[in-house]
């Protein structure tokens, strides 16, 4: 049916690539035979090369520095101490807050650095996009910050040293129910954030276990990342007078919406997560508009405690501003990668892994921190009040 | 009479308050060589642009051998026989000499689309029977030597005769020419006027010609309609309408009344 | 799959996505900015066949075909349903109305949770491998070539020279836009759902505006209307941000106004691309060659 | 029974107030798309950032303790160098080789000012001071705030400028003259490189402003605050009759309150999804707009 001339066609444009992804294909083939999975080539002995995955620019950036801030400062008293006999080299990559860089970076630490363990990311896809090659690659990765229940369950090399969306949606509702007596709720979600939906869908069930009220559906008052106006959704909500609302956002969009409530005169308290945890919250949500409301989040920098007092004059006299959760949360979570890398011995990826899952009672500064079977951390939780001066320690909740 | 090759009855065209054209009429035989002349913007390019379709017409009607063409789509009216040439050349100017022949012939090709990549049998027989064609006519215009010439590189009496040519490779039964002699020298416009008498002898076509050119349309129309401000105002052969006092008027202005006084 | 094999496969996805692009932008002139919607439905289309359909009883590379067969088929009805209201829009016009219809796609898959929505479509299963994204390479690099030495290829390029004079001459104008339109549709889906296969996982922030924008600044960096263009501007694009990545830190986090700069500079001083309209002299010596035989 | 019949009236007022302050944003950078186009057909891809410059150049001032009535002055004449510049550098240059390269160089810009925002600036969101302070009033049960008032009036009093400027003066006579017919407008005498860089001031100027009501409105802004409202501006420009200066206003306000119902009425997550809709529907239906008259196109 091809005339010659098409069959040369074929041939000249085909010949090179065949060629190229022919010996390519040997190398393939003979991997395949072994389980699906398979390690990447064994890291250094020399020194420990750990890779770090966070969004340094784009949409939540300031998430990613403040990560890499702790886990900087954490590596400076790691090294002082010289508890582990070689020196961490950190690399740090930026995945810009997308899913395909997210894999892109994993893939050139494994590959290319060979690192010996992976922290990161923030953002639950974010970690979603990397996991499965760091699973793949049998290398092991703990993400800091990452709520979401999906995280854990790619595989057995990733764990996680912060508490899961149903422990803190769980929290907060009880808060709600309990300690704030209230009884009707509404949610207003970030439809395009998995870490919002996934909170309220637990806030809502546990909520009315409790026998709270739910006001309309799960996705009937939504709102989208970047959004600015939330008036009119907010006269919606008020419409439907609830005596709580449950905004399980990130701290840009909430920061608008609780000023633009106050203006609307919505004076019922508003609950949130982790996500809320910045010093922006206040400037953008502005004095009268922060006060009254109340967080879960990992770690409150007005905690008592000497070991949290010391982290925060630290952190302040290094980069000039208060820690929020996101520094806490990548302090700990590196000096936990630590912690196991002097308990793993002989410093192979499976050693590691093993030491991470076995961590018992790591006293953080987010808490006392336990890696259970399926690699979530049991920790505490911390309530917080939003006032106008930041956030105030409220009550501290166990798993 | 026979059913003229092409006929508009009352044809007319309104933009908003403007009327272009209004109420024209007109027949052409099988081979009938026809002219329609007028000052600027008596409405001739509106004429041509409602019978190739590319307006449609407010009123009248438009018939290529009896059957009407109004509503149609431009490029089934010129599969059903009526090709153009524009006043400002439309070749296809980054395409070989060659391929812009091949282009007309396109509504004619008997394989489809998996044909067409697959180069089965078929696909070889039409192409290698379409460039004989092109290249028969292009012999026939004497551009055969330049097939592989980019459109936009011929000198513009060669652009013209190629867009001729490329009208004819259409196969059509009338031929529509706008303004073939625009910025012509006098002797092109004489080897216009030989070529336009020989394409029609040639390919027995139909040919209704527009043009400013006077001598050219005296010298190769048998008939001509003249047309001011969208109306037909004269209609015969060369030598009448040379001296039709409306057709003067039109052309010279108020002067003739002047004279009178 | 490591690194460099996986950088390799990539490049091969984002020619086939140039090559489609080029076809409807560089050939037939018709400028979209939606590429990157018909990329995420077939991605979607394709990895929800793989998860949620494929029998575990075929073979791999069986279902893989299936999968780029039912990508392809979905993104290019999809491009008929868009392409048919927007192609009557010219230039500019059509831009915007493509960009408007690649952001309602992403929209609705943001709230599609059976496809995970904003938490993202997880575990989808490894089948791309280097082998068949090149073979599906070669395939769309050889469709368009033989298309454009055939009278429907000729028909298509003639809407980009002039559009009027090529229905004077008899050409469904409209129909042939639509072909091209739905052509290229077709591939971008096909080229997500090999896409799909080898991330196994994708996100609709994935599919944003920017990668139409992206992928059309490969074939103006390789040059609108030339093949050759199309893969040769997919092959740098792809693999120069990664070569940033390995400048540092801060290098990379200029990457974006790198391209930016890149693409005014091409704009005002090689409007024409690297290789302008004509094709890499293979393609000529070829042609040469056949204009002696047939 | 009424008390629903009362509330649906309130919220309907309500979505009304908010519609039209989020519409007078939306028109007041439409106005510059529809200039902009009207003069030499370019949709001004980066006109979106000229708003985001404006932003920051009056959070700059504030920040710095300049009083509003300086800083707003300041933001617009800043973002109108800009797109001055721009204009000279970028635009002029690539004005003859038709529209595409036109639109793509546009493209460009707009994302050289957004990455390089995001570079310098960073890309986490500042917040606005807040320049006046803040009082809301009531009208029964309908609340608007001082900022609302603020934008819309500013809003009126920039477009009534406008009108004034480009129907009763000679420069607005050449930048009619000029985008009806470029060439004839150069024979007339008018310096057509002059009135295009003019117009590019004006449009930018006006886009500058709603870049600081914005930020005194929803108090932050950040380098990629441009890239949906630009949009958003352009859907409204089209709306209303591209090229058409009245055509921008109406469908900003168009646009504003269309959202704001969909918001309040319906379900809000399509509502960026209904803003591209709208626009695909217009430019099929009647592409020139509700102002605007369907030209033929010339053969």
């Amino acid at each position: 049916m091809f005339k010659n001339s098409t069959g040369k066609l074929l041939a000249y444009l085909a010949l090179p690539f065949l060629l190229a992804t022919g010996c390519v294909k040997e190398k393939k083939t003979e991997t395949q035979t072994t389980t699906t999975t398979k390690a990447a080539a064994a890291p250094p002995s020399d020194e420990i090369v750990i890779g770090a995955v966070f969004p340094m620019t784009g949409a939540i950036a300031t998430y990613g520095q403040e990560s890499v801030n702790g886990i900087k400062m954490a590596l400076d008293k790691i090294n002082a101490e010289g508890k582990l006999t070689k020196k961490i080299r950190l690399i740090v990559e930026d995945n810009k807050g997308e899913p395909v860089d997210s894999s892109n970076a994993v893939r050139k630490l494994i590959n290319i650095d060979n690192v010996h363990a992976i922290i990161g990311s923030v953002a639950s896809s974010n970690t979603l996009a990397g996991a499965p090659i760091a699973q793949e690659n049998q290398v092991p990765m703990m993400t800091p910050a990452s709520t979401n229940e999906k995280v854990t369950e790619t595989g057995d090399f990733i764990s996680r040293t912060c508490f899961t969306d149903n422990f803190q949606g769980v929290v907060m509702a009880k808060f709600a129910k309990e300690t704030l007596g209230k009884s009707k709720a509404i949610i207003i979600v970030d439809n395009s954030s998995d870490y919002s939906k996934g909170l309220a869908k637990v806030f809502s069930e546990e909520f009315k276990n409790m026998g709270g009220e739910l006001l309309g559906n799960i996705n009937e008052y939504t709102y989208t990342q970047k959004d600015t106006d939330f008036r009119s959704l907010l006269q919606k909500v008020k419409r439907t007078n609830p005596d709580v609302i449950f905004l399980p956002g990130y701290y840009t969009e909430v920061g608008l919406m609780l000023k633009q409530a106050r203006q609307l005169g919505i004076n019922v308290p508003f609950l949130g997560g982790d996500g809320w945890d910045s010093p922006k919250l206040q400037e953008l949500a502005g004095p009268e508009a922060i006060k009254g409301n109340y967080i879960s989040s990992h770690f409150s920098a007005d905690d008592k405690d000497p070991q949290v007092q010391k982290f925060v004059q630290e952190y302040e006299t290094n980069f000039k501003q208060k820690p929020g959760a996101m520094a806490a949360l990548g302090y700990d979570g590196m000096l936990v990668m630590a912690d196991a890398l002097s308990r793993a011995g002989e410093l192979s990826r499976e050693n590691i892994k093993k030491a991470i899952t076995a961590t018992a009672n790591f006293t953080g500064i987010t808490g006392n921190i336990t890696i259970d079977a399926n690699r979530n951390a049991k920790k505490s939780a911390v309530v917080l009040e939003t006032t106008p001066t930041g956030m105030v320690f409220k009550q501290k909740v166990n798993p | 009479m026979t059913t003229p090759i092409l006929e508009t009855q009352a044809l007319t065209m309104r933009f908003g308050g403007l009327v272009a054209v209004n109420n024209f009429s007109m027949q052409m035989g099988d081979t009938d060589l026809v002219g329609v002349i007028g000052p600027n913007g008596a409405g001739k390019t509106t004429i041509f642009n409602m019978i190739t379709g590319i307006y449609e017409p407010t009123e009248g009607d438009v018939r290529l051998s009896g059957k009407s063409l109004v509503g149609e789509q431009v490029a089934l009216i010129t599969q059903k026989g009526i090709a153009r040439t524009f006043q400002n050349i439309r070749l296809f100017k980054d395409l070989t000499v060659l391929d812009n022949i091949r282009l007309a012939g396109h509504s004619r090709m008997k394989y489809g689309l998996i044909a067409n990549i697959l180069r089965t049998k078929k696909f070889h027989e039409e192409e290698s029977r379409l460039k004989e064609e092109a290249i028969k006519l292009l012999k026939i215009f004497k551009l055969e030597n330049k097939m592989d010439h980019l459109a936009k590189n011929l000198p513009y009496g060669e652009q013209r005769k190629l867009e001729i040519a490329r009208a004819l490779a259409t196969k059509p039964k009338v031929l529509l020419l706008d303004e073939p002699a625009a910025g012509m020298n006098p002797n092109e416009t004489a080897d216009l006027t030989k070529l336009i008498k020989w394409v029609r002898d040639e390919f027995q076509i139909a040919i209704l010609l527009i043009e400013h050119d006077m001598r050219l349309v005296m010298e190769v129309c048998e008939r001509i309609y003249v047309v001011d401000h969208g109306e037909l105002i004269a209609h015969g052969n060369p030598s009448e309408i040379q001296n039709n006092p409306k057709v003067i008027e039109a052309y010279l202005g108020a002067q003739s009344e002047e004279g009178e006084q | 799959m490591d690194y460099l094999a996986h950088l390799t496969l990539n490049t091969g996805i984002f020619i086939i996505l140039a090559v489609s692009l080029n076809l409807i932008n560089g050939i037939c002139g018709q400028f979209s900015l939606g590429h990157a919607g018909f990329w995420a439905v077939g991605a979607y289309t394709g990895a929800a066949y793989g998860v949620f359909l494929a029998p575990e009883a075929l073979p791999d590379f069986i279902n893989l075909f299936i999968s780029c067969g039912i990508g392809f088929v979905v993104a290019a009805l999809s491009g008929l349903l868009i392409g048919v209201p927007c192609l009557r829009l010219r230039g500019d016009y059509l831009a915007i109305a493509t960009l408007g219809f690649g952001e309602i796609i992403r929209i609705l898959i943001m709230n599609m949770d059976v496809v995970g929505g904003p938490r993202g479509f997880t575990n989808i299963p490894n089948w791309s491998n280097l082998f068949w994204v090149y073979f599906w390479v070669v395939i769309t690099i050889v469709f368009c070539a033989n298309l454009l030495r055939g009278t429907h290829g000729r028909a298509i390029i003639s809407i980009r020279e002039d559009e009027i004079a090529a229905d004077s001459m008899g050409i469904y104008t409209f129909k042939y836009k639509t072909l091209a339109f739905v052509i290229g549709a077709g591939f971008a889906g096909l080229a997500g759902s090999l896409f799909a296969h080898a991330q196994q996982f994708l996100h609709p922030n994935g599919f944003t505006f920017m990668w139409s924008v992206i992928i059309l600044l490969m074939i103006i960096l390789g040059g609108l209307g030339s093949i050759t263009g199309a893969i040769v501007g997919a092959v740098i694009l792809t693999i120069l941000p990664e070569m940033l990545r390995f400048m540092g830190e801060t290098v990379s986090q200029w990457r974006m106004v790198i391209y930016s700069i890149l693409l005014i500079c091409l704009m005002l001083w090689r409007p024409s691309g690297i290789f302008g309209k004509h094709e890499f002299n293979i393609l000529k010596f070829f042609k040469k060659d056949e204009e002696a035989t047939s | 029974m009424s008390e629903n019949v009362t509330y649906f009236f309130y919220d309907l007022f309500q979505y009304l107030v908010n519609g039209l302050a989020q519409g007078s944003i939306y028109a007041l950078i439409a106005l510059g798309y529809t200039m902009v186009y009207g003069i030499i057909k370019l949709i001004n891809f980066a006109h979106g950032e000229f708003y985001m410059i404006g932003a920051f150049i009056g959070f700059y001032c504030l920040v710095s303790g300049m009083p509003l009535w300086m800083a707003f002055p300041a933001a617009m004449i800043g973002a109108g160098l800009v797109a001055v510049l721009v204009e000279k550098i970028v635009y002029r240059p690539i004005r003859h080789a038709g529209r595409i390269p036109a639109l793509i160089t546009a493209l460009g810009t707009s994302l050289l000012f957004q990455y390089l925002g995001q570079g310098v600036i960073g890309a986490d969101p500042k917040a606005f001071p807040s320049a006046i302070a803040e009082k809301t009033y009531m009208l029964g049960e309908v609340i608007i705030t001082r900022t609302q008032i603020i934008i819309m009036v500013v809003t009126f009093a920039l477009m009534v400028i406008l009108y004034w400027l480009v129907n009763h003066t000679k420069t607005g006579k050449a930048m009619r003259a000029t985008s009806f017919n470029m060439n004839a407008a150069e024979l007339m005498g008018i310096n057509t490189n002059k009135i295009i860089s003019f117009t590019f001031f004006i449009g930018a100027a006006l886009a500058g402003a709603a870049g600081v009501l914005v930020g005194m409105y929803y108090n932050t802004a950040e380098p990629m605050m441009g890239l949906i409202p630009g949009l958003k501006a352009f859907i409204a420009a089209v709306l209303g009759g591209i090229g058409i200066i009245p055509g921008a206003v109406i469908g900003g306000l168009v646009l504003g309150v269309a959202e704001n119902l969909v918001v309040g009425f319906w379900i809000s997550t399509y509502r960026d999804a209904i803003a591209f809709a709208i626009l695909i529907l217009i430019l099929l239906i009647k592409p020139a707009g509700i102002l605007g008259k369907n030209r033929k196109e010339k053969v």
